[in-house]
């Protein structure tokens, strides 16, 4: 299973259809205000994860409440369980 | 004394590009330019509300952005079009106004002197 | 007529610096003016003083060309906000802060962004080249 | 009347959309692959000028041979004959 | 011994990063290592024919991707996706293959390392 | 686990050095090691020593968090292809190429394009933090 980092909302098209299903996805910087694109895109809720310092940052934490918000230890125990790790930042 | 349109078209905080060009604004204006802001495509995300650039050792631009006021930027426009499609709720403590990309075209032939910051 | 002009890209990130040469070499050519040259955000790269250019069949020599550019009488303002954060400083600014070694390259001076305001105020026209 | 500098495919979706009708439009660096895309966005033939040099690197001349192909001299005579100068690369 | 894909999405002479990219290509090929190219979205620029870089002062990227077999490194794909609204007319002195997207989702999953250039 | 990084970002033009500073330091806290942190095409003006800071409440010394981890046994690798040309250059190019003054910060080293191949194949695991 791949794990890809998103930092763009360009990035986020490139990346959505070049995965495989399941594969998991991490929005990253700008690519946190992808987070609607991602889920319109087909993307799993239980696959999508937001960096919450970067959603905090940007003030859309409270829009993708709905979403798993992570820390970089979880990022770190993400990377470990998936393999390649894929970075999208067109 | 020369018109100026400052366009903004990239988001906060994944570089310093927005706050630079701010900066440049305020400058513009303490010269006794006369001078307008444009946020336009992802730099709508520079007036969103509610943001924190502390949680990664960032100045909030949005906070930044109540500065122009002081420096009698007066006219900060918000690209209408770029809005519909993203998810932006206006800072309220901003006074900006959204503008049609007709406007825009007659804004920015108006002004003499127009500076980016890209991509 | 004056022309106030800008480069916002870093070498080799972009083509900011070819474009902004070769048009302020057709500006001086054609028996016009430059006021300033105004490097902001990335841009500051280009007066990085310790550029090794490519040794390809091609020699091009960036930094060679601004400096020549500056030899004939053209400024090169860093701005001086940009520069610094990034690491491009003067004997200047290199004592201030208590650094090893300066960084600026032979022909470029820091400036505020007040000289960037006001070379275009001085000038007919205003030219961007984007990073 | 303005003179529009396209660095970009997508910088040119962002001045065409911005564009008085008339306004001249130079499309430089990786903005002359979208040659066919500013024709189809309604700028018009006699308004579009790609930069000779750039195009050539790319590879594009002889497809855009339709259109005009100009050198530094000449670009800065645009420059001279319109204002303001706004520059596109998102 | 790892597998690795680059992934080409920028155009080249724009930024000299697609080169440097081709370059780590090389020098991983050069270490035995099983080596894939992607080119897609602006990047499939790169293999357009008729390119003359010597016209701004640069390498012409296609000479440099001729050199590609000699390292061997065979699979170069273009994304067919990416292909399709561009008039690319690629090099033909470049043996490089179209992919379709679901074969780049498996390209992409089945390499250890996916090595990218961006923006 | 073990990681090969690479930061292609430069300062203020990308968040990859807080993207990548802030997940190396929750590698070595999870008691996992990083082989070696590689800095390709932009991402080499994380290197350049005469970075001041900006003098806010934030404080963010990136450079300095850099150097705390090279001082924590993690390898910073600049690629010295990209960095010469950029200007980033040790006491060793700065004499080879008759240069004023070294620019690279203490902490790192140029080293070639080899180095990050190496670093992959021996790590478990690459992440890379674009521009």
């Amino acid at each position: 299973m791949s794990l890809h980092l998103v930092f763009s909302s360009t990035g986020l098209s490139a990346c959505t259809r070049r995965r495989q299903r399941n594969d998991k996805l991490v929005l990253l910087g700008n690519g946190v205000y992808a987070h609607q694109q991602a889920l319109d895109a087909g993307v799993e809720p239980a696959d999508l994860y937001l960096l919450a310092a970067d959603a905090q940052a940007r003030g859309v934490s409270q829009a993708a409440a709905a979403l798993a918000h992570i820390d970089y230890p979880t990022l770190v125990e993400l990377t470990q369980q998936c393999s390649p790790i894929v970075s999208w930042n067109d | 004394m020369k018109r100026f349109l400052f366009i903004v078209s990239r988001s906060p905080y994944g570089s310093s590009h927005a706050l630079e060009q701010m900066e440049a604004a305020m400058v513009a204006a303490a010269f006794d330019a006369k001078v307008a802001v444009l946020f336009r495509d992802e730099g709508v995300w520079n007036v969103q509300q509610g943001q924190a650039g502390a949680a990664i050792g960032q100045k909030t631009i949005s906070n930044v952005l109540t500065a122009l006021p002081a420096y009698e930027i007066e006219e900060v426009y918000v690209c209408a079009d770029s809005l519909s499609g993203r998810d932006v709720q206006t800072e309220p403590s901003l006074s900006v106004k959204p503008i049609h990309l007709s406007d825009q075209q007659a804004l920015i032939s108006a002004c003499d002197v127009v500076i980016t910051a890209q991509p | 007529m004056n022309y106030a002009l800008a480069v916002h890209g870093a070498p080799y990130a972009s083509e900011a610096a070819e474009h902004a040469l070769s048009f302020a070499e057709a500006v001086l050519a054609s028996g016009q003016s430059i006021e300033r040259v105004f490097f902001f955000h990335d841009g500051v790269y280009q007066g990085l003083a310790a550029q090794v250019p490519p040794q390809d069949k091609f020699n091009t020599n960036t930094l060679k060309r601004w400096q020549d550019l500056a030899g004939r009488g053209v400024e090169l303002g860093i701005c001086i906000a940009s520069g610094i954060k990034r690491g491009i400083v003067d004997e200047s600014e290199q004592a201030r802060y208590e650094l090893e070694h300066p960084t600026l390259a032979q022909g470029f001076e820091l400036v505020g962004l007040g000289q960037l305001i006001a070379a275009i105020n001085s000038a007919d026209r205003y030219v961007e080249f984007p990073a």
